[in-house]
């Protein structure tokens, strides 16, 4: 891999720490603190970083590739592979795009089980980012807290749609599952018990001098640059830019609902870190809302048993928990789509690496890493 | 309580001192030679336990074992490199230096054979259990001034090498 | 055997010194002589520790005042080093011989 | 030869005071064995209390409640294929697991689990524990080196960095509570462990509580610097795992491996164990002055045997609720067994002579125990420090700490 190296001049003499005053660190592929599969190739002087560069790939499995070899229909199941926890999102995403490629619309029902879904997602993809983000800067017990708690949403999902993680709960055109029986009550009961659970793990870290120290100007982004960069998500919503495209475009069945969009002001460590949190409580109210008023009627709308798009193309975008997740489709027309260009925000949003730990020590780079809220099977699809 | 068979341990410390402090010496790998002198300085803090110098030997062991060697390896691990490892371990002069350091030795032990006299095999009775009062006494006491100093030399020492080893300043 | 007496410390304490004496005057390595030197400072210390059972603890007074300032030399002397290690990328006396560069 | 057995017993200093090589002997014998349990102890303690704070519940399959997890552990370590990096400094690389334990069990010659349960009592004792406990940075350092990789060294200097900057706030913060000691009528302290707790007897506090709060702020500086000395979370960066993968041991393995972690935990119980020494009276039970008297006494020295017996049943009651099903039956009769081990013991200490011979060394380990839950707890709270807030902890927090309350203390020692 020395050819990739290259714009870090690795120079292959022998060198020690002083006299070149810097020394090449490979982070992973294989390392506690990477989420997978990541690779990092980190300059440093001593302890603090001089530059970094992003080895990706090795997750790469072909997707949009494979989507040109499959019908619209088969090529669903394929995005839950993305990102894997909040598999809910990727489908949301697909599908609506799709809907939009061939003009059909899914019946109210639909849209309000899949924003009460994506919402849950989105919980549950937060839990686990605050679970590992915490690990990896050393408080090893929120983490068991929030798997404990994501477990209970996994329980949801499996009911629904008889899997926890690759859910595939949507369908082009709706949904394919009707609500089980007592689906409100157990997300009503969910809700009453995430609640103060929430409010435990903020106990244990936002008020924790370490926690502070350890985030507080660490990772450090403005929103100028975040919008250069195509940054978005809560990593944008910290650096202060009120941009949710479930307010800003409202997809689903977000225009019916009502809640805040949580914005910090420096766009560091700490401020990403309660802009998630806030986004949790966000999520409870959404879903609060929208368990008391599904509408009653049919889950899937009507649509052709061979699915033949026209011609043309569609660019449409969620609000994944990461970010915005787009999905590009272009249609000959055939049954199967010509281009599925996916904009998964991990990817984009790992650009920002560089920029943020510059200057900063080598024990800021995995809070970075973890504050970026990347999952590797989304950045290298 | 008196030191337990004592002629055995002086041999056995003294050799332990001695021999390490040779490998000191030979050793290529500074790292070696580090090692070698932390034995023989624990060597050495055992050779003072036995002369009834429990404080001194503490000292020893707290900050010529624990501090200043550990900055000795610091500062190896830094500065080490392959190179010097493959070069020629001794100077030109080496030859000059070891009949020098001969000629030094062997002056000791004529100094030794003719003033055997100026050593008295006499020993005054050491107050062990209160050595380090006694010599807290001595230390804030007689040399309270040369106290003062060494303190300063610290000083100065420290800001020295800060000023030394900084990059920019 | 006989009783260990004053003397045998001495002729320890002289045998580290000469070693600290060749190993200052042979050895090329900047740290195996800063080394050597603490060699010999604690052969000095052998022979004070050991002449304070003769004539009282002044001896081990002073002991502690040149294990501060050996600590003192050791830090001036690796901050020297390292100075010096950054501009010319070598440890060996022998090459450290300008007075300006 | 049994007179010389027997006349110790009588006597009321250490073995190594009273030239009683015998007794000395047994002593080591003893504290190895004992201290070699309390690792295994303490590896399974940490790993349940750990889980359970962690909503989970911890090693529960080899042996019941997994007691004998430690052990299969330590079976599978020394069994464990022992890599060598290729390019590794074969000797160093050796010598350094064996710096780190030796250094970590030879302080304990000198910790007083009672007034005559010490293997020696030196006039240095305090110097000693701390210099030979400073000793275990080179084996860290060597291990470091000798791996030949980067994250070992990454992690070697920067333990080696912080085990220098935290040695001096608790040096400070022992020199303090030393002061303390020689505030009786000659005005001389002492440095010996017995010494430093019969001042406590003497003046009839623990010194965590002399000059209110300049004992307890002085406390405070040596807990947290033991907890850097010792590095564990929060101040775990030389293992950082998520940063160094696991920093100087990174390239140990198998029985080395295990090495370094017999000496991390016999290194907390030493500076545990100075803590108690220094600050929590020692031997000394709870109360000394509040409930003194005969009763009192006779209660107190009760309390070891009770609690033993208390564990019994805690033990009896698990057994009593273990699943019926034959596939559990050795697991209950091992926790059966288990329970009625530690009902024996009971019952033992509650025999007079053993009492009152067997209390000090009970209410030490219990301070000492206590010690360690609180870095139990520690883990399961804190975050990691970074690097150069460790440094600023150390140097602008806890350094002018230690000298505040050591002049402070002086001064208070004068007007008082």
């Amino acid at each position: 891999m020395t050819d990739r190296t290259s714009h870090l001049e690795l120079d292959q003499h022998e060198k020690t720490f002083l006299d070149s005053n810097e020394l090449i660190i490979n982070m992973g592929p294989q390392h506690p603190a990477t989420h997978g599969v990541l690779r990092v190739i980190l300059k440093l002087d001593g302890e603090k970083v001089l530059g970094t560069e992003c080895v990706i790939g090795y997750l790469h499995r072909g997707v949009e590739k494979i989507a040109e070899h499959r019908t619209y229909t088969m090529f669903n199941p394929y995005v839950d592979r993305m990102d894997y926890v909040a598999a809910v999102s990727n489908g949301l995403g697909y599908c609506e795009a799709v809907e939009k490629l061939l003009n059909v619309e899914a019946p109210p029902r639909a849209r309000y089980i899949r924003v009460i879904l994506t919402e849950l997602n989105r919980i549950a993809s937060h839990m686990l980012w605050l679970g590992t983000h915490a690990l990896d800067i050393g408080a090893i017990t929120p983490l068991f807290y929030t798997f404990r708690d994501r477990e209970e949403i996994l329980k949801i999902f499996e009911k629904y749609c008889g899997a926890r993680l690759t859910t595939h709960a949507f369908r082009i055109g709706g949904c394919v599952y009707e609500t089980y029986e007592g689906f409100e009550r157990e997300v009503k009961k969910f809700l009453d018990f995430v609640t103060p659970k929430i409010d435990e793990y903020e106990e244990l870290l936002t008020t924790n001098r370490i926690w502070v120290e350890r985030t507080k100007h660490v990772g450090k982004i403005s929103a100028r640059e975040c919008i250069a960069l195509g940054v978005t998500g809560p990593v944008l919503r910290a650096s202060g830019v009120k941009w949710d495209l479930r307010k800003a475009q409202p997809y689903a069945a977000y225009a019916d609902f009502d809640f805040e969009i949580p914005v910090g002001q420096n766009g560091d460590t700490y401020d990403r870190y309660l802009v998630r949190m806030q986004e949790m409580r966000q999520s409870l109210r959404i879903i609060e809302q929208g368990i008391g008023k599904i509408p009653d009627g049919p889950i899937m709308a009507k649509i052709p048993k061979v699915m033949k798009p026209p011609v043309g193309e569609i660019y449409h975008s969620i609000e994944a928990p990461k970010g915005e997740l787009g999905f590009f489709i272009v249609s000959d027309g055939s049954t199967q789509p010509y281009r599925v260009r996916v904009r998964p925000p991990s990817f984009v949003n790992l650009q920002a690496l560089d920029m943020m730990v510059r200057g900063a020590l080598v024990a800021d780079v995995i809070a970075v890493i973890g504050t970026l809220d990347i999952v590797l099977g989304e950045v290298d699809r | 309580m008196a030191p337990v068979a004592t002629t055995f341990f002086f041999y056995f410390l003294s050799a332990l001192t001695v021999l390490s402090g040779v490998l000191v010496i030979t050793r290529k790998n500074p790292v070696h030679s580090a090692l070698a002198l932390i034995m023989s300085l624990l060597g050495q803090a055992a050779l003072y336990l036995m002369l009834y110098a429990p404080f001194v030997a503490g000292v020893q062991i707290i900050l010529y074992a624990g501090g200043i060697m550990v900055l000795f390896l610091f500062v190896i691990m830094l500065v080490n490199i392959e190179k010097s490892l493959k070069e020629d371990q001794f100077n030109k002069q080496w030859l000059v230096g070891m009949a020098a350091a001969v000629a030094l030795g062997a002056l000791f032990v004529f100094v030794y054979i003719k003033g055997k006299g100026l050593f008295p095999d006499r020993t005054i009775q050491m107050p062990e259990q209160s050595n380090t009062q006694q010599v807290a006494v001595l230390l804030y006491g007689n040399y309270m001034f040369a106290f003062e100093i060494a303190s300063l030399l610290l000083l100065v020492a420290v800001i020295g090498a800060v000023v030394m080893a900084k990059k920019r300043i | 055997m006989a009783p260990i007496t004053t003397l045998h410390y001495l002729v320890v304490a002289a045998a580290l010194f000469v070693l600290g004496v060749i190993g200052v005057l042979t050895r090329r390595n900047v740290v195996i002589v800063l080394m050597s030197i603490e060699l010999i400072l604690n052969a000095v210390n052998l022979n004070l520790v050991a002449f304070s059972r003769i004539w009282g603890l002044h001896g081990q007074v002073f002991a502690i005042f040149v294990i501060t300032d050996a600590a003192a030399e050791a830090a001036v002397g690796l901050g020297i080093l390292i100075a010096f290690f950054r501009n010319k990328e070598t440890v060996n006396v022998d090459e450290i011989d300008l007075l300006k560069w | 030869m049994l007179d010389y057995i027997t006349s110790y017993l009588k006597s009321d200093t250490t073995p190594g005071s009273a030239g009683n090589l015998f007794w000395a002997f047994v002593y080591i014998v003893l504290i190895f064995l004992g201290l070699s349990v309390a690792v295994i102890a303490m590896n399974w303690l940490e790993r349940k209390i750990l889980a359970h704070m962690q909503v989970r519940l911890g090693p529960m399959r080899v042996g019941p409640h997994g007691l004998l997890q430690p052990i299969a552990d330590a079976l599978k370590l020394l069994i464990k294929e022992d890599i060598m990096p290729a390019e590794a400094d074969p000797f160093v690389f050796w010598i350094a697991p064996l710096v780190v334990v030796i250094t970590a069990f030879t302080v304990f010659i000198v910790v007083p689990f009672g007034p005559t349960h010490a293997v020696t009592d030196m006039n240095i004792g305090v110097l000693f524990m701390l210099g030979v406990s400073s000793l275990s940075v080179l084996g860290v350092v060597m291990a470091g080196w000798a791996s030949n990789s980067h994250y070992p060294l990454m992690g070697a200097l920067r333990s080696s960095a912080q085990m220098v900057s935290y040695e001096i706030a608790m040096g400070l913060a022992v020199v303090s509570a030393v002061l303390m000691t020689s505030l009786n009528k000659e005005g001389t302290g002492t440095l010996s462990m017995i010494g430093i707790v019969q001042a406590q007897q003497a003046q009839h506090v623990w010194f965590v509580f002399k000059f209110f709060p300049l004992g307890l702020i002085a406390f405070f500086i040596f807990a947290v610097a033991m907890v850097a000395e010792t590095n564990r979370a929060p101040f775990d960066l030389p293992e950082a795992e998520s940063e160094l993968t696991a920093g100087f041991h990174t390239e140990y393995s198998g029985f080395r491996w295990s090495l370094f972690f017999l000496a991390e935990y016999s290194a907390m119980i030493a500076v545990s164990s100075i803590a108690v020494t220094l600050w929590l009276g020692g031997w000394m039970r709870p109360f000394p002055n509040a409930l003194g008297g005969e009763t009192w006494d006779l209660v107190f020295s009760l309390i070891p045997g009770l609690i033993f017996l208390f564990l019994g049943a805690i033990t009896f009651y698990s057994t009593s609720r273990m699943p019926k099903h034959p596939y559990f039956r050795v697991q209950t009769l091992g926790l059966g067994g288990f329970g009625a081990v530690l009902a024996l013991i009971g019952l033992l200490l509650l025999i007079p002579p053993v009492r009152d011979r067997v209390q000090d060394i009970f209410w030490f380990c219990a301070k000492v125990a206590f010690s360690m839950y609180m870095y139990i707890w520690y883990r399961g709270t804190f975050p990691r420090y970074r690097f150069d807030q460790l440094m600023k902890v150390g140097w602008k927090v806890l350094l002018p700490m230690g000298i505040g309350v050591l002049i402070l203390t002086a001064i208070a020692g004068v007007l008082f």
